[in-house]
């Protein structure tokens, strides 16, 4: 196995080695400063999510939502996992939450509906959330390590190596069966993406030549007598495998509405 | 060779006439089952000479019936003077009938059913009598159940017949529950089912106790006492009598063959023949004195207000089975066979008698709508006669020595229950007389009755009807003077040999002869005492019955009623069982056993099927708290330490 | 120990599935099919009744071992493993399954005129399911047609049946279903501590007194719903009631033998403490069964229901007879469950003779038929009498072998099981009297006919055979003497071992 | 011979990948009609990967530790990879009839089918949580690939709601794990474990993680997703959803469980007994009142994955086996009575309700035959296939001791047995309702096969029984 | 006391998943805030992961913590077209709403 071998001794303190160093080199007050910030993005982070939940308007809860991937990026910096807080705020701030802000305006829906759902639900949900959060905030606070973890750790952090390079130096070796198998998860994510929402609009002009050739008179002339008075409209054929069938029909117009 | 043709030929007879009926025709059927039954009855005369007068006592082997275990049944052919003896009177009895429904029943469109039955009749009874174990005995007396219920009803189109051959057979089998359950009572005991093997055998458990519901009683005495109640089915005493008048409603014939000359006596055979057993239980003796006497005493009375001429003879029939039975009960056995023996053919020739009135009145069988037709039926006329004084126990008539010797013997018997039995015997005696002659005047004597259609076409019966009644009437007038000696006379033990047991201390048999000159003319001064009474009441004052009806309104409508014996079973058998039986099935079964199990559990399914599929509201909420409800839980139990 | 040249056993249990895919695979058109798949199944039936036959004839009555063994490896190589075999116990009730299934057949011939070839084929595999049972030496193949029979069942009852068909398939099924998946989790069990499901090993397996005592419950649960003992014998008058008359025939014939097979194979041998302790049990349900199911048969008011009821009275009689754990005790609910074939089977039969002419099942609606149907009133009254328990007939001897048996344990008992001799001439009389005597009242019967031919085919062989039983039971009763007997003596064995053991 | 880099070792996953794509451009370039020929590739594709599976060589370790074959996983993932073909088999008569003309079904199926023979050859939790979620993406998009169908599109936003729900759970489990044994490594895990006592953290890790599996393989009370999609997806969906996925599921809650979480038998035997009644009873019972058949199956799967659960409770190589048997007879079963849905068209539309069915008998003889068969089966009625499932499922059991569990087993079997009958009442007892269209071949070959499966299995039940065997003693023995 | 350990980094983990899955089961309006909670869930992993990489020195954590995003990032995807197919279907993305199915 990898790990055999390689063990070496470490601080058992409960401290990053990050924080450690800065313990050992720096002042105390480096260590409040660090503590300090800790406090605050960890506030803001969960007073974010909490307002994701909570907000009323959609746009909102995305905005949190972002608030939430910063602060977040911030205590990983802390953790010490600077590529990963970099990629946290390139990927999911640049791309995931602007998606989702995307969607939220695209999809433009009316939330001025009351919650009273919400309020219904709340002390039960309430009671069933407190129990689980104090049930794993007791487990954050009586962690304990198996005695054998530090034995069994897989990838210790090499010494003098900047955090991108080593994560790059793992991933794409010992890790590459896992990274392409990331990558063909993300090629299903794009294939299921265009087969859900990809589709030819009834309205959108694309040239068909087989189409065009087979193109006869009769398919395209139609005779409707208008009855006066009531009118109709005609909605265009559209080709057979694609489009709503909902929007196929020749509808007659309700009288009075034109 | 003449064992096997005495019992066997009516069994053939019997499934000719009754598979092939249909083509052999009437006379066919009739000229078969007769013919066969003379053979029986040749063969069953010659075996009653050779075993029970030249004493040569046999037993044939035919084959292994059940075996289970040391439990051994066995067809096979008994032959003792007891047996030999009914043998004899059971083939000539039934030969005589057959030839008698050959004329009764000539208008009906059924006779080879009819001759098929009666001949199946005879061969259970001659199954039953024959038998060399109990079991074999059971299949006879449950043989002659089955012919008698399908006699009874042959007229199956009547409900009534349907009705009273339901009943017997009902009766019967309450009985035959006491029956049943005292072979496997004896054969517990001595491990045997078989006759030899059970007399051998009884001397060494005599004493041995068991425990039955709770109580230890002496095995012996249940066992008898267990026989004895399915003789009482069979023999129609006290409490289980109430089928026998019903019975009536079969043809004639059928009552004078089962239910006067031999199905009805099965009950006394099974106590003759299960003497040693009896011998040995004292108890079981004294309750069959009580209920035999009680019951010649209760038919009597029932007997005197009746108005069916056949009731009125079968309430006599179950008087006089009284009689044998607590002749039994005093251990004079061979009184109570000879009775049985005589009782046979005068009893009989009284059926017949009385079938004839009918079939000459047309088929009238109330004794109100009859009267003056003496003159035109004066052969059924005479016989009559012969059968009521042999009845009533007139000198030189059958009845007068049986009768005589068993009222003797109750009284030498000593017993408290043995002087009961005499002092009921002997009212019964006055009461017999009285009916006899009631019957006789009303149905022959005073102004007819009868519209006059009827009273034209009033007529004697055809010779193969009269003939029989003749050469019953032989035996009814003779049957009594020739046998007494060897029967009951002072070497009766000669006679019977090994066949009946007495115990050494029951000498009622002894003691009967020595028994004082009143005691010996009581019944005769009684029963000519009767006779006057009924000439008084019927033929000299017509007016005093109504008179003694109106003065004693209960008695008389008690004893018109039965004493109410069939509203009392009712009331408590009948009724409830049917009642019960619904209540079970739509209570028990479908409210109770269905409601709360299958149907119950079925419907608590689907109500908790409906619950789970509430929960499943749709809403992808509740889905989420669900599951997270499982995660926490898990966790729970996790964090509690209780993984 | 007998045996022949070839697999008989076998033979005998799968004939049946070679001719059902021989119907299967018969095509043309509907009359085609249907006069065909008659005749295969008769023929097959018929061949596989002769095959019993031969497994009659060379059985080895004196033997209380099995005889006509095969075994191959199945599940697990031999500890659950194909193993067949008779011995006396189970050698008459092969003989009754193979002797009823061609009356069945030649019994549906008209009646059943939809579906036609796939009521032959149902048939046919419920024989097989049926015989192999009886023939099992292998508790999970035991189990396999313990239960595979319900699945022809439930489709003879549904497909075929009466009004109510679903709710009496339904009931069937899942009463039934439910009490032996409790046996199932007891096989199992067994099977782990025994190491194998073989049967003639497990009849040696010693087990504990409170482990008999749960494998009793368990086996309990499914016989006693097969059987059916009170109170759970509901589902029975809904299924007789409701199946076609064959089906009912089989029902009452063969699958209400399962149960008291199972008594007699598994919990009296192999759970011999267990069996004595829940003697009084059984004696109090039996009892119960008895004069309570007497009584709801007086009150019935449907011919098929009437007989139902009379079923479980007679299989009361059987339970009891099983735990008196006496030579007749026994040997009495033996002969009384292969009488209460014949003769049960029997009686549907006459039942379903008037139901195809009238299709009611009411008792009003008939009376007086013996005045039409003479030769069917005769043969109505020997199975009513054989019913009933009249001796000569085949009922007599297995209730008065019971009766006896009983005596020797409890005498209140002896009564109670007695007692059914009244109140089952009460039912069966009341029975024969409305509907065959009486006056020929009803118009519409006026037109009946008496038996047909055919009718007299499926008939006859009962009737003989309730008469021979009746008459010559000894030659029925040889064959599982020396099984009784040797099961008996090695009860007695076993406890005075268990006794010894408690001693100590 | 372990390495970085063995690809020789996760050649079937290669093989399917590459297939995948291909098969993915070669749709693209042919548009329109390509569904047929794409799927009828995607068949040979699955058939050759199961055929590479067969023959791979075990056992081994691959990718550094994060990659195992075994017996195992080659019993799981031929199992899955069948079921795949068989589902992706009635999609083609289904694609027909619906006009859905979407080649990229196939493809979806197919990777799907990548994501679950990954996961159940995972060593490694990461592999494992990566396997996982290329199969539920797949999932995903195919519950709600009938995107013009209201139904379909709900079925798809309630499975992918719930779904990532649980893989968020599953995932903080695997957080948790990896935090407090040090490790993501299978190997590694268990050995955590083994020394001490087990840590409250990997304990909660445990329960999450099975909370998460238990979603998949839809055990009560993570099922509540099940009967809407199942009822929501187009009906060869529900039928792969109802095999394959919950094949693999079971699979590898089964490899987690005696892997990673082997040492902490006696905590995960709990869950599962929680898990196995709930489910049972759940199953059994819910499904009573049901009207449509795939809504009724839904609650019948979860009926199954119950009784699987005990077989895997008792755990012990009998027990594994018998989960694993339990689970291919299931399978088998299930995809045939799906067949039987599928082929439940009348005049060209699909007809869902359990009513539909009455008097198929009269109509679809041979249809009507093969679904009573496969209904006494599901049913648990011998000979038929799936009472051998449950005997070895009770008898596991029993040997554990596990009475409560196979009681309440039995008894539920005897209520789910009630809901299977009815439909073969409906088939065999009722009026007709009218004939079905006429049967495609590769239906009729589905059904078929599970119907002689069903029957035949009682004849030679031998070598399944010894795969399972094997596969289930690698599981235990690595 | 205030010196920043794993279970503090723990303690902000777990308020955040129960955060996340309160929000699921809460939010009766948009089924696009449902999937924001389960990103808030998937974040709540990945703090967990990176304290604990930190915490043993271990880069699998934050290897782990990789594939996370780039799996929460496809799943979004996906969640959000499937959104989007089911307000094209609906016109509504209530979740009270979506329910067609049930029972």
């Amino acid at each position: 196995m990898v790990i055999a071998g390689r063990r070496r001794s470490r601080p058992a303190s409960r401290l990053t080695h990050h924080t450690a160093d800065l313990a050992a080199h720096r002042t105390l007050a480096a260590v409040v400063i660090v503590t300090l910030a800790f406090y605050a993005f960890a506030a803001v982070l969960i007073a974010a999510a909490a307002m994701v939940v909570l907000a009323r308007n959609p746009v909102h809860a995305v905005l949190f939502l972002i608030l939430t991937f910063f602060n977040a990026a911030a205590l990983f910096l802390l953790a010490g996992a600077e590529f990963l807080a970099m990629i946290l705020v390139i990927v999911y701030v640049g791309a995931v939450a602007v998606l989702f802000l995307f969607v939220v305006m695209m999809l433009d829906v009316n939330f001025a509906a009351l919650r009273e759902g919400f309020v219904r639900y709340l002390p039960i949900g309430a009671v069933v959330g407190i129990v689980l959060a104090v049930e794993l905030l007791f487990l954050a606070s009586v962690w304990s390590l198996s005695p054998e973890a530090p034995r069994l750790v897989a990838e210790p952090v090499p010494p003098g190596v900047d955090n991108t390079t080593a994560l790059g130096r793992v991933l794409y070796t010992e890790y590459f069966y896992l990274f392409q198998a990331s990558g063909v998860i993300l090629l299903v994510a794009m294939i299921g993406a265009i087969v859900l929402t990809l589709r030819d609009r009834p309205g959108v002009k694309r040239q068909d030549v087989a189409a065009q050739s087979a193109r006869r008179v009769q398919d395209t002339l139609a005779l409707v007598k208008v009855t006066p008075g009531s009118g109709m409209i005609v909605v265009p054929k559209p080709a057979a495998d694609c489009g709503d069938e909902r929007e196929q029909a020749v509808e007659p117009m309700p009288p009075g509405r034109h | 060779m003449l064992e096997v043709g005495a019992v066997f030929p009516p069994l053939v007879g019997a499934i000719i006439a009754g598979l092939f009926g249909r083509s052999l025709g009437d006379r066919g059927a009739q000229g078969v089952t007769i013919g066969l039954m003379l053979v029986a009855a040749v063969c069953g005369v010659l075996l009653f000479v050779d075993v029970a007068v030249l004493g040569n006592g046999r037993a044939v082997d035919l084959a292994t019936w059940i075996a289970s275990g040391s439990l051994e049944a066995r067809w096979s052919l008994r032959f003792d003077t007891l047996s030999a003896v009914m043998v004899g009177m059971v083939t000539v009895v039934s030969t005589l009938i057959h030839l008698y429904s050959v004329g009764y029943m000539s208008q009906d469109p059924s006779i080879p059913r009819f001759m098929a039955y009666l001949s199946l009749f005879t061969f259970a009874m001659l199954m039953l009598v024959t038998a060399d174990d109990l079991v074999q005995l059971f299949f006879g007396w449950e043989g002659v159940g089955l012919a008698s219920y399908l006699l009874i009803g042959f007229w199956f189109e009547r409900e009534s017949a349907n009705a009273a051959a339901m009943k017997a057979f009902i009766v019967n089998r309450v009985g035959d529950v006491g029956f049943a359950l005292g072979i496997a009572g004896v054969f517990a005991l001595t491990n045997s089912v078989a006759f030899d093997g059970i007399f051998i055998a009884l001397p060494g458990v005599a004493t041995r106790t068991i425990s039955a519901a709770g109580m230890e009683l002496r095995a012996v005495e249940l066992c008898a006492v267990l026989l004895f109640v399915g003789a009482m089915g069979k023999s129609a005493q006290l409490f289980l009598h109430t089928w026998l008048p019903d019975a009536m409603e079969g043809p004639t014939p059928v009552s004078a063959l089962i239910h006067a000359a031999t199905m009805v006596t099965a009950g006394v055979f099974l106590t003759a023949r299960m003497s040693p057993l009896f011998e040995l239980a004292p108890t079981a003796l004294a309750i069959v004195t009580v209920i035999g006497a009680a019951t010649a005493l209760f038919a009597a009375t029932v007997g005197c207000v009746q108005t069916d001429i056949k009731r009125v003879i079968a309430y006599s029939t179950c008087s006089q089975l009284g009689y044998m039975f607590f002749a039994a009960g005093v251990s004079a056995y061979p009184a109570a066979i000879f009775h049985l023996f005589t009782h046979a053919f005068f009893k009989a020739l009284l059926f017949l008698s009385a079938g004839s009135v009918i079939h000459a009145m047309g088929g009238e069988q109330d004794i109100r709508r009859m009267g003056g037709i003496w003159r035109k039926v004066p052969i059924t006329y005479a016989m009559m006669w012969i059968g009521s004084l042999a009845l009533a126990g007139i000198p030189i008539f059958a009845g007068y020595y049986s009768k005589d010797m068993v009222l003797e013997a109750a009284w030498a018997s000593g017993t408290e229950v043995g002087r009961f039995a005499f002092a009921c015997g002997l009212i019964a005696a006055f009461l017999t007389a009285f009916y006899s002659w009631r019957l006789l005047i009303l149905t022959f004597h005073g102004e007819a009755r009868a519209d006059a259609h009827t009273m034209s076409h009033v007529h004697e019966s055809p010779p193969v009807m009269t003939i029989p009644l003749a050469l019953l009437a032989i035996g009814a007038v003779f049957a009594g003077v020739v046998f007494y000696e060897p029967f009951v006379g002072h070497h009766y033990a000669e006679f019977w040999r090994e066949a009946i047991a007495i115990a050494p201390g029951h000498n009622a048999m002894e003691l009967a002869h020595q028994a004082p000159l009143e005691v010996k003319y009581a019944p005769l001064v009684l029963a000519i005492a009767g006779i006057a009474t009924a000439v008084v009441f019927y033929a000299l004052a017509p007016k005093l019955p109504a008179a003694f009806a109106s003065a004693f309104p209960g008695v008389y409508r008690f004893l018109l009623n039965k004493w109410y014996f069939d509203e009392l079973y009712d009331r408590l058998f009948v009724r409830p069982a049917c009642a019960l039986g619904i209540i079970l099935w739509k209570g028990g079964d479908l409210r109770t056993i269905d409601r709360y199990g299958p149907d119950g559990l079925a419907a608590a399914a689907r109500e908790i099927g409906q619950s789970v599929v509430r929960v499943q509201s749709g809403y992808v909420y509740h889905y989420a708290f669900a599951m997270l409800v499982g995660l926490v839980v898990l966790v729970t139990l996790a964090a509690t330490g209780r993984l | 120990m007998s045996s022949v040249g070839f697999p008989l056993l076998s033979l005998i249990i799968f004939l049946p599935l070679i001719g059902a895919t021989i119907i299967a695979s018969v095509r043309g058109d509907a009359r085609t099919v249907a006069s065909n798949a008659r005749w295969t199944a008769l023929w097959t039936s018929l061949i596989v009744f002769f095959l019993s036959l031969v497994l009659w004839v060379r059985f080895d009555r004196s033997s209380a071992d099995f005889q006509f063994v095969e075994r191959a490896a199945w599940l697990g190589g031999l500890s659950i493993s194909y193993h067949v075999g008779v011995d006396g116990l189970s050698v008459l009730f092969v003989l009754l399954s193979t002797t009823l299934t061609p009356v069945c057949v030649v019994a549906s011939w008209e009646s059943v005129e939809h579906k036609v070839r796939e009521y032959m084929i149902a048939f046919l595999v419920l024989e097989t399911m049926m015989v192999g049972m009886f023939a099992a030496l292998d508790l999970v193949v035991f189990y396999l047609f313990f239960e595979g029979v319900l699945i022809p069942m439930f489709l003879i009852i549904g497909v075929w049946g009466g009004p109510r068909r679903t709710y009496a398939a339904f009931k069937f099924f899942l009463f039934t279903l439910a009490g032996s998946v409790l046996m199932l989790l007891a096989v199992l069990w067994l099977y782990l501590d025994a190491g194998t499901t073989d049967i003639p090993v497990l009849l040696n397996h010693p087990l504990s007194r409170s482990a008999q005592t749960w494998l009793f419950l368990a086996f309990f649960a499914s016989f006693a719903v097969k059987v059916p003992m009170w109170p759970l014998h509901t589902w029975l008058p809904d299924a007789h009631v409701e199946a076609p008359t064959a089906g009912s025939v089989i029902l009452a014939g063969v699958l209400l033998k399962m149960g008291g097979y199972g008594f007699l194979r598994f919990s009296l041998p192999m759970l011999p403490d267990a069996s004595l302790d829940f003697a009084p049990f059984m004696f109090a349900l039996s009892a119960i069964a008895i004069v309570y199911t007497s009584l709801v048969a007086l009150a019935q008011e449907d011919i098929k229901k009437l007989i139902a009821y009379s079923s479980v009275a007679h299989m009361g009689l059987v339970t009891l007879g099983l735990f008196t754990f006496t030579t007749q005790g026994i040997e009495g609910a033996i002969f009384q469950m292969l009488s209460h074939g014949v003769v049960s089977a029997a009686l549907f039969l006459c039942v379903g003779v008037i139901y195809d002419r009238m299709h009611t099942r009411e008792i009003a609606a008939y009376g007086g038929l013996a005045h039409r149907m003479p030769r069917y009133a005769l043969l109505f009254m020997l199975f009513s009498m054989a019913s009933v328990g009249l001796p000569g007939t085949s009922g007599f001897v297995g209730e008065f072998l019971a009766i006896v048996g009983a005596w020797q344990v409890n005498r209140v008992l002896a009564l109670v099981a007695a007692s059914g001799m009244v109140l089952g001439a009460a039912y069966m009389l009341w029975l024969y009297r409305r509907v065959l005597f009486g006056a020929l009242a009803k118009p519409e019967l006026k037109a009946l006919l008496d038996l047909s031919p055919r009718e007299f085919a499926a008939f006859g062989p009962l009737a003989a055979l309730t008469l021979w039983m009746g008459v010559y039971p000894s030659s029925f009763t040889q064959f599982f003497s020396a099984s009784v007997a040797s099961l008996l003596d090695r009860h007695q064995a076993l406890l005075r071992a268990s006794s010894q053991f408690a001693g100590l | 011979m372990e390495g970085i880099l063995n690809w020789q070792a996760a050649l079937p996953e290669l093989v399917l990948a590459l297939a995948a794509m291909a098969l993915l451009m070669l749709g693209v370039i042919l548009r329109r009609g390509a569904t047929e020929i794409v799927s009828l590739l995607a068949l040979g594709t699955l058939a050759l990967t199961a055929a590479l599976v067969l023959g791979s060589d075990r056992p081994l370790v691959a990718f550094g530790g994060l990659f195992l074959v075994d017996d195992f996983a080659v019993f799981a993932k031929t199992a899955v990879l069948s079921a795949a073909a068989l589902a992706l088999v009635l999609s083609l008569e289904w694609n027909r009839r619906e006009r859905l003309d979407r080649f990229e079904y196939a493809i979806l199926v197919l990777f799907a089918s990548l994501g679950m023979i990954m996961m159940v050859s995972a060593n490694d939790l990461m592999s494992l949580y990566l396997g996982l979620e290329l199969s539920s993406l797949s999932l995903y998009v195919l519950a709600a690939i009938q995107r013009d169908d209201l139904r379909a599109s709900e079925a798809g936003l309630k499975y992918f709601v719930l779904g990532a729900l649980a893989s968020a759970m599953t995932l903080y489990g695997m957080s948790l794990t990896y935090g407090f044994a040090g490790t993501t490594r299978y190997e590694g895990i268990a050995s955590a474990i083994e020394v001490g006592p087990m840590s409250t953290g990997l304990l909660a890790g445990l329960c999450f993680v099975a909370a998460g599996l238990a979603f998949k393989i839809s055990a009560v009370p993570f099922h509540m997703w099940t009967p809407d999609v199942y009822e929501g997806a187009p009906t060869p969906v529900t039928a792969f959803f109802s095999v394959a996925p919950k094949f693999a599921a079971v699979a590898v809650l089964m490899r987690v469980a005696a892997g990673p979480f082997g040492p902490a038998v006696a905590q995960w035997t709990q869950i599962l007994v929680l898990l196995a009644i709930a489910s049972m009873l759940v199953g059994a019972f819910a499904a009573l009142r049901q009207a449509n058949i795939k809504r009724l199956m839904a609650y019948s799967s979860i009926g199954h994955v119950g009784y699987a659960l005990i077989g895997f409770a008792a755990g012990g190589e009998e027990g594994l086996r018998a989960a694993l048997l339990y689970m291919t007879i299931y399978i088998v079963m299930n995809v045939s009575v799906f067949g039987c849905i599928v082929a439940m068209h009348r005049n060209g539309v699909a007809c869902e309700r359990i009513d539909d069915l009455a008097g198929l008998s009269e109509s679809a003889p041979g249809l009507a035959f093969a679904l009573a068969v496969l209904m006494f089966s599901m049913a648990g009625i011998p000979p038929l296939a799936g009472f051998f499932a449950k005997l070895w499922v009770f008898l596991a059991a029993i040997e554990a001791g596990l009475w409560p569990l196979a009681f309440i087993g039995v008894l539920a079997s005897v209520v789910s047995a009630f809901y299977y009958l009815r439909i073969v009442k409906l088939i065999y007892f009722d009026k007709p309702e009218g004939a079905f269209d006429a049967l495609h071949s590769g239906v009729a070959v589905v059904v078929a096969f599970g119907a002689v499966f069903s029957i035949g299995f009682v004849l030679l039940p031998s070598p399944l029984l010894m795969v399972a065997g094997s596969a289930a003693r690698s599981l235990l023995v690595p | 006391m205030l010196a920043v350990g794993l279970g503090h980094y723990l303690a902000v983990a777990a308020i955040l998943f129960t955060l996340g899955t309160v929000g699921i089961f809460l939010n009766r309006k948009n089924v696009i805030v449902v999937l924001m909670s389960v990103e808030l869930m998937l974040l709540a992993v990945n703090l967990n992961l990176i304290a604990f990489a930190a915490h043993l020195g271990d880069l699998t954590g934050q290897i782990f913590t990789m594939f996370v995003l780039t799996v929460a990032a496809a799943e979004a995807a996906i969640g959000l077209a499937i959104i989007v197919v089911y307000f094209r279907n609906r016109g509504s993305i209530e979740v009270d709403d979506v329910r067609m199915m049930g029972g």
